[in-house]
């Protein structure tokens, strides 16, 4: 942290940096990937980052942003639930540049940075339906933490990955309610393994975090992850995860920001080709022919010569 | 189980003969200036120990703290603008306090105020606009002063203990209302479970630019007057406190109890739900799962601590926004967790509470070793 | 015992004991010595310091000064239970038998039987046998304690503190709600114990009971001993002289005109209840009271005294029969309205029905004032300057020693107390006034004046229903006195020509023809 | 069973602080509490049965703190309980936050989980073995605290002391009792059964710690608590009843019915529970410890 309230922080030397959250950092996900962009950040653009938690605190989110326009050049805004003060705060300040992580917001003042949720659902089907395959498993399970579009787009390109590898699976997909509760995700991983699943793909934020503590203890499930590599979660049980590069989007926004050629309200998305996703695997679990036709596919999903659909 | 005895019955039931004539106004106020002296001191210390061992300077930190909540005019307006529904809750809650019923639904009529408020901002106009806001306003009322009233009634025609019932609605409201804004009411151009934006004419005006103060706060102002009368001096307080102070006596003296203790639980919920109003046409514009945040409760706290008096109460609430606003200026010039708000109130509050016996106590331990300096 | 002990030595003795609390002195180099074999009365005013002096031999408070002696050995007592072990027990004013634990575990509770940390039932019931034997009653060890008669309870207390060995006992107004017979009783029971060797503290307001137990006698006055008598020595005169420091209390009847046949202004007919839970239900009660006529309720408490009054003034609704005042049928109506009809009332508890007990002396008056404001009136100011000057104006008659109108109800004494709420019933010139205990807990002074208040009222012909556990009190004040039994009328009287011992026959449960 | 055990040790803690008439409604703070320093503690020891302890001991001394409160210094005991609520939410994440810098949840394979106890033989009985067998040790200890307090009503003086305590503390006192200690005592038991209830949540059923994770057991144990009117053997039942119609709200999947409602199920059944209770009991009303700042 660091932030003191200033005049405006576009007028001193160096690039400053503000990334803020609706929530709060530490959540062992996106909002941690976004914080590993700081060391890199201060190294490679010598920036000053200053970083803005909301608490979920409604209230706050105006003040907050409005703090985070006043001292810095570039505001980096992850988190749904900002989006209206974020509109707000940065039609007020048009001399802070604001960039919105992970969506569209339809805002002439506002970047929107978007993750081709999709694509990289597909990648993590593909990862499903290849360790099922090696379990011997006939279903993929999907965890969906509640019922909005990009966990659905997240579900349909999960499909198509695991239809790719194996057509003969079929995805039993379970929403949640929530992205906060382990307890049920627990009990969701449970009842899928009932339903046959082996290898299962939470989307769900904290939700997710019961599947792999089903995982961790003893239920017969591979829990793959999302955001960040979970397998700390349950070491030896997650096959991998699907790793959002979200430190890597906002490194590249700040360079074109600095370089003058980020234009107001332009509309960025990323996939694997341009670092906005990348896997993890755990060769053990996976195995090594296994890992290397799963990069083979994620080649051609880079090169765009395979395209999936919403 | 039947009422518990509020004061340990193990010491005389009537208090210690008051002094045969009244203390003059300046013993009065200076018993004031001490407890809230004592009461400041227990706060900046704890905080201090709490800073300290986050491995800061407490003075630097505590300073930056008050700078960033109290600094400047524009840090003012946001520091009270947050506070602004909590005025109203505290007070809304304050009203059944009088009259002996315990809301502690506040929450869930916070948010059944707040949604009925978004509806009634999204999908009614654009008209005129303080004919909308007023709209707003009272639906939300309504939406809250009809569960807070339901309850009162079951309590007071049935005896089903209202302190359980409001704090089991505040779930049930919760939920019910989550499930309105993640299902079918939901803005489906968003991610998250919000409704649809309220329309321009259903959202207050700001007040101080850049400062999120509206003119709500004028709204605040008449209420806490309005209330500040009700409860405090006209007859309709008077027929609530007496059944609080003690049912038995508003009965046998002609006061209808029941009619009182449900009048109060309604009007404590219209209060209450109108403060969830606020959320949405003063601050977010729309409802989302998590809008009111434990503001309700915060209400409830308050109203305790400051026995539900209304200026008290909004004294308290006043000190109440400057600690949160100062907790999240700490936390950015630290690494100090702005919960340490939550945790300096709750002291706070305990330490309130004690400070009759404290005091008491202290007064004695003087007594005792002036007696022994006499011997 | 050891050595300082002489044989010869009181049993117990308090000197030069004093206690404050705060401001107010209960206690003042109070003097008292108890000899084994002899009934001790001690008598004086409400707030005399009574109870306080009990208190402390029992350790229950800690003198500021002076000390106790057992058996001439100076003692301290930090704890009830310290008494105890110097064999002093006590029953208290009010009762200390917990509700809802049978017979057994009450008398037990504090040194169960049955090992280290149990309790065993078999147990406890062989050890309460021989109390109860040497005590002579006979109680069932399962019986739970709260649903047995008033008199019942306090003969456990007293198995309670044999039980414990103690051979000084210690009873606060224990005849209080008791019936002739019932005292009578109890006294055979305390001489008995005496005989055996006990000494017996007897604290009492009715001084023939006093002097029909008592060896001896001392007087507190303000919480100073004026003295200690021997009963066969002195007489009622120079006691009560003692104890109020005026010779020219009235303690006969009160004197006032009673009107000639007055029309009816209160007609009960056949009203029943649903039982209240703390009082017997009513059952087809009927009578009526003239103008200017004072109707006397006699009866053991919870026999549908308070019942009755509840049911008048409508807090208890009535499950058959009527009421009206004044020839309105009230009985459909609700407090607020009834009053309205000219029902005033003074409850039995004023601490809990008669005062907002910590609210101000202004809010206990204004009740009356604010009945009356309806529709946008109920917006208007409550405790109006209008208000404030009535308060101020029966403050001053009624000389209410009271730190003014916003002085806190809870820091006046019981009779101040009392005032208030008198005055404020009297206030509005009710046609008909209903009194229940109107001086429980008031010392003589205060009863004077407000008997003199009522008296007044009946003068201007309002019809009073006076509810009372106290025989001298329905003696003294009514006209008429109806005798109450399991929530029936089961006599009728003049007082004139009745006396304690036959009303005391009917309470307990003798009809005769009288019976209305 | 899942959610039967929490509730039913927190209502077991509750019922001693209502027969001293100090109903403690602070339940949820002290599970939070329970459930963050089982985690903690789990971390720094590595065992469970060692956190178990440990995090115990922290809880009496905690209820000691909460019973000298009330009664020496006289804090009106619902005050200090909604107080506890929220103190416990902010505590618990202060110290998560400041103490590991994670938010929303501390899941970390350093963890341990209670050991599920395999019953031999009654474990492979069909239905009865999945309900009696395979539970944490957690879980038989509560229905063998229900056995024991069954025994104590009726065979100790302790509890004898603390009825009499809440019912007629001047008897207890005038008897030689102690009324003080009882009432700190009720707090000590509570607070340590509340601690119980919390770890059996994070790193009994679970071994991940989440910002409040009680989501309202607490107030639920209350309910329970109230509902039984002293009588241990019904506390037990409500709790079950409780406790299934709470792992209803996380059993039951979107297409019977949304989510929301069936977390709803408990405290409707809580509500539903308390209305027909007010209706049917002719005795005294159910009603908590009223609220109020000072016992001046
Ligand atoms: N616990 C107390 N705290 C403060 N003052 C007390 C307390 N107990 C008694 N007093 C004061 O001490 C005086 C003596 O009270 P006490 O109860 O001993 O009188 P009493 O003779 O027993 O009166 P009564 O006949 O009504 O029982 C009272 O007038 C009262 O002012
Ligand atoms: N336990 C007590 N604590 C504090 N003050 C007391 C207590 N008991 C009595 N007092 C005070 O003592 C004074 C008179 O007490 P006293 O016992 O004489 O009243 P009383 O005539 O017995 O009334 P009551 O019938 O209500 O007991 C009052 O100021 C009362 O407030
Ligand atoms: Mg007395
Ligand atoms: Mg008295």
């Amino acid at each position: 942290g660091g932030a003191k309230p200033k005049a405006s922080g576009s007028d001193d030397e160096g690039l400053s940096v503000g990334i803020f959250v609706d929530n709060a950092f530490g959540d062992g996900d996106f909002f941690d990937q976004a914080a590993a962009a700081e060391k890199p950040l201060e190294s490679d653009l010598d920036a000053k980052v200053n970083t803005y938690e909301g608490q979920l605190q409604a209230q706050n989110f105006e003040p907050l942003l409005q703090d985070a326009a006043d001292a810095n050049d570039i505001v980096f805004v992850l988190g749904f639930e900002a989006i209206d003060a974020l509109i707000k705060v940065a039609g007020e300040n048009p001399d802070t540049r604001f960039v919105f992580v992970d969506g569209t917001v339809d805002s002439p003042d506002v970047v929107s940075a978007e993750f081709r949720t999709a694509e990289g659902c597909y990648m993590a089907g593909a990862l499903a339906a290849t360790v099922n395959a090696a379990a011997g498993a006939k279903a993929a399970g999907f965890v969906g933490g509640i019922d909005a579009p990009v966990i659905k787009n997240c579900e349909s390109g999960y499909t198509q990955g695991v239809a790719e590898v194996d057509p003969a699976q079929k995805v039993t997909p379970q929403y949640a309610g929530s992205f906060v509760d382990p307890a049920k995700g627990r009990e969701i991983a449970l009842a899928l393994q009932q339903k046959g699943a082996h290898s299962i793909f939470a989307y769900a934020g904290l939700t997710g975090a019961g599947i792999f503590d089903a995982a961790k203890a003893d239920a017969k499930i591979s829990p793959i992850g999302v955001v960040a590599d979970k397998s700390p979660l349950a070491p030896g049980k997650t096959p991998g995860s699907l790793e959002m590069g979200v430190d890597t989007v906002l490194l590249s926004l700040a360079k074109e920001f600095q370089g003058g050629d980020l234009e107001q309200g332009s509309q960025h998305t990323y996939g694997f080709a341009e670092g906005g996703w990348k896997m993890v695997y755990d060769k053990a679990l996976v195995g090594a022919d296994g890992i290397a036709q799963l990069d083979a596919l994620q080649e051609r999903i880079s090169s765009g010569e395979l395209k999936i659909s919403e | 189980m039947t009422a518990a005895p509020t004061t340990n019955p193990t010491e005389p039931a009537a208090p210690a003969p008051a002094p045969p004539e009244r203390p003059g106004w300046r013993a009065v106020a200076g018993r004031q200036a001490a407890a809230i002296g004592y009461t400041v001191v227990i706060g900046l210390v704890l905080a201090s120990v709490l800073i300290y061992s986050q491995g800061y300077a407490p003075f630097a930190t505590i300073q930056s703290g008050l700078q960033y909540a109290v600094g400047d005019p524009t840090q003012v307006a946001r520091t009270f603008a947050w506070g602004l529904p909590l005025y109203v809750a505290a007070l809304g809650v304050a009203i059944a306090f009088r009259s002996g019923m315990f809301n502690i639904g506040a929450e869930g009529q916070m948010y059944a105020g707040a949604l009925a408020a978004a509806l009634t901002g999204a999908y009614l106009g654009p008209l005129f606009s303080p004919a909308h806001l007023l709209l707003c306003t009272l639906a939300a009322g309504l939406a809250g002063g009809l569960i807070a009233a339901g309850l009162g009634w079951l309590r007071a025609a049935w005896g089903v203990d209202e302190v359980l019932s409001t704090l089991l609605s505040n779930y049930i409201v919760i939920l019910f209302c989550a499930y309105l804004a993640i299902g079918p009411l939901r803005d489906t151009t968003r991610q998250s479970g919000t409704t649809k934006e309220v329309a321009d004419t259903a959202r207050f005006g700001e007040l101080v630019p850049r400062s999120g103060l509206t003119t709500a706060v004028f709204v605040v102002v008449v209420v806490a007057i309005v209330i500040w009368w009700l409860s405090e001096r006209s007859v309709l307080g008077y027929r609530w406190r007496m059944t609080g102070e003690s049912p038995a006596f508003a009965s046998s003296v002609g006061i209808d109890v029941f009619k009182a203790r449900v009048s109060s639980m309604a009007l404590s919920g219209f209060v209450c739900g109108v403060a969830g109003s606020l959320l949405v046409t003063a601050s977010q514009g729309r409802f989302w799962t998590e809008i009111a945040s434990g503001i309700g409760w915060d209400g409830v706290l308050i109203a305790l601590v400051a026995r539900s008096r209304p200026v008290a109460t909004v004294i308290w609430v006043s000190v109440y926004c400057v600690m949160r606003s100062a907790a999240r200026g700490i936390e950015q010039a630290s690494e100090v967790p702005s919960e340490l708000s939550l945790v300096l109130i709750s002291a706070i509050i305990i330490a309130a509470a004690a400070q009759a016996r404290v005091f008491h106590q202290f007064a004695q331990l003087r007594h005792r070793l002036g007696s022994l300096r006499r011997s | 015992m050891n050595e300082t002990t002489r044989p010869d030595a009181p049993l117990l003795e308090a000197s030069g004991i004093t206690k404050r609390f705060g401001p107010v002195v209960a206690n003042e180099d109070v003097h008292l010595d108890l000899r084994a074999g002899e009934v001790h009365a001690l008598v004086g005013e409400n707030g005399a310091g009574k109870t306080t002096l009990m208190r402390m031999l029992f350790g229950m408070y800690q003198p500021d000064a002076g000390v106790i002696r057992v058996r001439g050995e100076e003692r301290q007592f930090r704890r009830p239970q310290d008494a105890i072990d110097a064999q002093i027990g006590m029953v208290h004013q009010h009762f200390m038998l917990v509700p809802t634990f049978t017979v057994a575990e009450n008398i037990t509770l504090g040194a169960e039987p049955g090992g280290p940390g149990l309790y065993s039932k078999d147990r406890a019931k062989e050890a309460i046998a021989e109390p109860m034997r040497r005590l002579g009653v006979d109680i069932d060890p399962e019986a739970v304690t709260g649903r047995l008669s008033v008199a019942t309870q306090q003969k456990i207390e007293i198995v309670k503190v044999l039980y414990r060995g103690a051979r000084v006992l210690i009873l606060d107004e224990p005849t209080a709600v008791l019936t002739p017979q019932e005292t009578t009783e109890l006294f055979e029971l305390l001489r008995r114990l005496a005989a055996e060797g006990s000494a017996i503290v007897f604290i009492s307001h009715k001084l023939g009971e006093v002097f029909a137990v008592a060896d001896r006698i001392t007087v507190l006055r303000r919480g100073r001993t004026v003295g200690t008598y021997d009963a066969a020595a002195t007489d009622a005169a120079e006691v009560v002289a003692a104890m109020t420091g005026r010779s020219d209390v009235n303690l006969g009847r009160v004197e006032r005109v009673v009107p000639e046949e007055q029309p009816p202004v209160l007609l009960v007919d056949a009203v029943s209840t649903e039982k209240p839970g703390h009082d017997a239900a009513l059952d087809q009660v009927s009578f009526t009271v003239r103008a200017g006529e004072i109707l006397g309720i006699a009866g053991v408490e919870g026999n549908g005294q308070t019942a009755l009054a509840e049911a008048l003034v409508g807090t208890l609704a009535l499950t058959g029969g009527s009421v009206s005042i004044s020839g309105t049928d009230v009985g459909g109506l609700d407090v607020a309205a009834r009053r309205d009809h000219g029902l005033g009332y003074v409850p039995e508890d004023r601490h809990h029905e008669g005062l907002p007990i910590n609210g101000t002396v202004l809010e206990a008056i204004a009740p009356c004032e604010v009945r009356k404001r309806t529709g946008l009136g109920v917006l208007a100011s409550a405790l109006s300057a209008k208000v404030r000057t009535t308060a101020t104006g029966l403050v001053r008659e009624y000389d209410i020693k009271a730190a003014g109108v916003d002085a806190v109800c809870s820091t006046l004494s019981g009779g101040n107390q009392q005032k208030i709420v008198v005055a404020r019933e009297l206030e509005e010139q009710p046609a008909c006034l209903v009194l229940a205990q109107p001086t429980r807990g008031v010392d003589l002074g205060a009863i004077e004046y407000l008997y003199g208040r009522i008296a007044e009222a009946t003068a201007r012909g309002c019809a009073v229903l006076l509810v009372s556990a106290d025989l001298d009190e329905i003696l003294r004040l009514s006209d008429r006195v109806l005798v109450m039994y399991r929530g029936r009328v089961v006599a009728e009287k003049q007082t004139l020509d009745t006396t304690r011992e036959e009303l005391g026959m009917h309470m307990m449960g003798a009809t005769t023809g009288g019976a209305a | 069973m899942r959610f039967t055990t929490p509730i039913l040790l927190a209502a077991l803690g509750c019922l001693v602080t209502s027969w001293t008439r100090d109903l403690n409604v602070g339940l949820e703070g002290a599970m939070i509490f329970g459930a963050f320093f089982g985690v903690a503690f789990g971390l720094e020891l590595g065992s469970g049965l060692g956190a178990i302890v440990v995090t115990l001991l922290a809880a009496a001394v905690a209820g000691l703190l909460f019973g000298i409160l009330i009664t020496t210094y006289r804090v009106n005991v619902f005050v200090a309980g909604i107080v506890l609520n929220v103190f416990g939410a902010g505590a618990t994440v202060f110290l998560l936050r400041s103490i590991y810098g994670v938010k929303g949840a501390l899941a970390d394979d350093g963890i341990p989980r209670l050991a599920r106890i395999e019953i031999p033989v009654i474990g492979d009985i069909p239905v009865l073995g999945g309900l009696v067998s395979g539970h944490t040790v957690l879980t038989y200890l509560a229905w063998v605290l229900v056995g024991v307090t069954v025994w104590a009503v009726r065979n100790s003086v302790v509890v004898r002391h603390l009825k009499a305590a809440g019912e007629h503390p001047e008897a207890l006192e005038t008897a030689g009792g102690n009324v003080q200690r009882m009432r700190i005592l009720a707090q000590v038991w509570c607070f340590m059964l509340c601690a119980l209830a919390g770890a059996q949540m994070s790193i009994g059923q679970l071994s991940l710690f989440t910002e409040g994770m009680t989501s309202g057991l607490g107030f639920v144990a209350v309910a329970a608590a109230i509902f039984s009117r002293g009588n241990v053997l019904w506390l037990a039942a409500i709790s079950t009843v409780f406790g299934l119609s709470s792992a209803a709200g996380v059993q039951i999947n979107e297409e019977v019915m949304p989510p929301q409602f069936a977390q709803m199920i408990p405290y409707v059944v809580a509500l539903v529970g308390l209305v027909v209770l007010a209706r049917t009991s002719k005795v005294d009303q159910v009603r908590i410890a009223t609220p109020q700042l000072q016992a001046d």
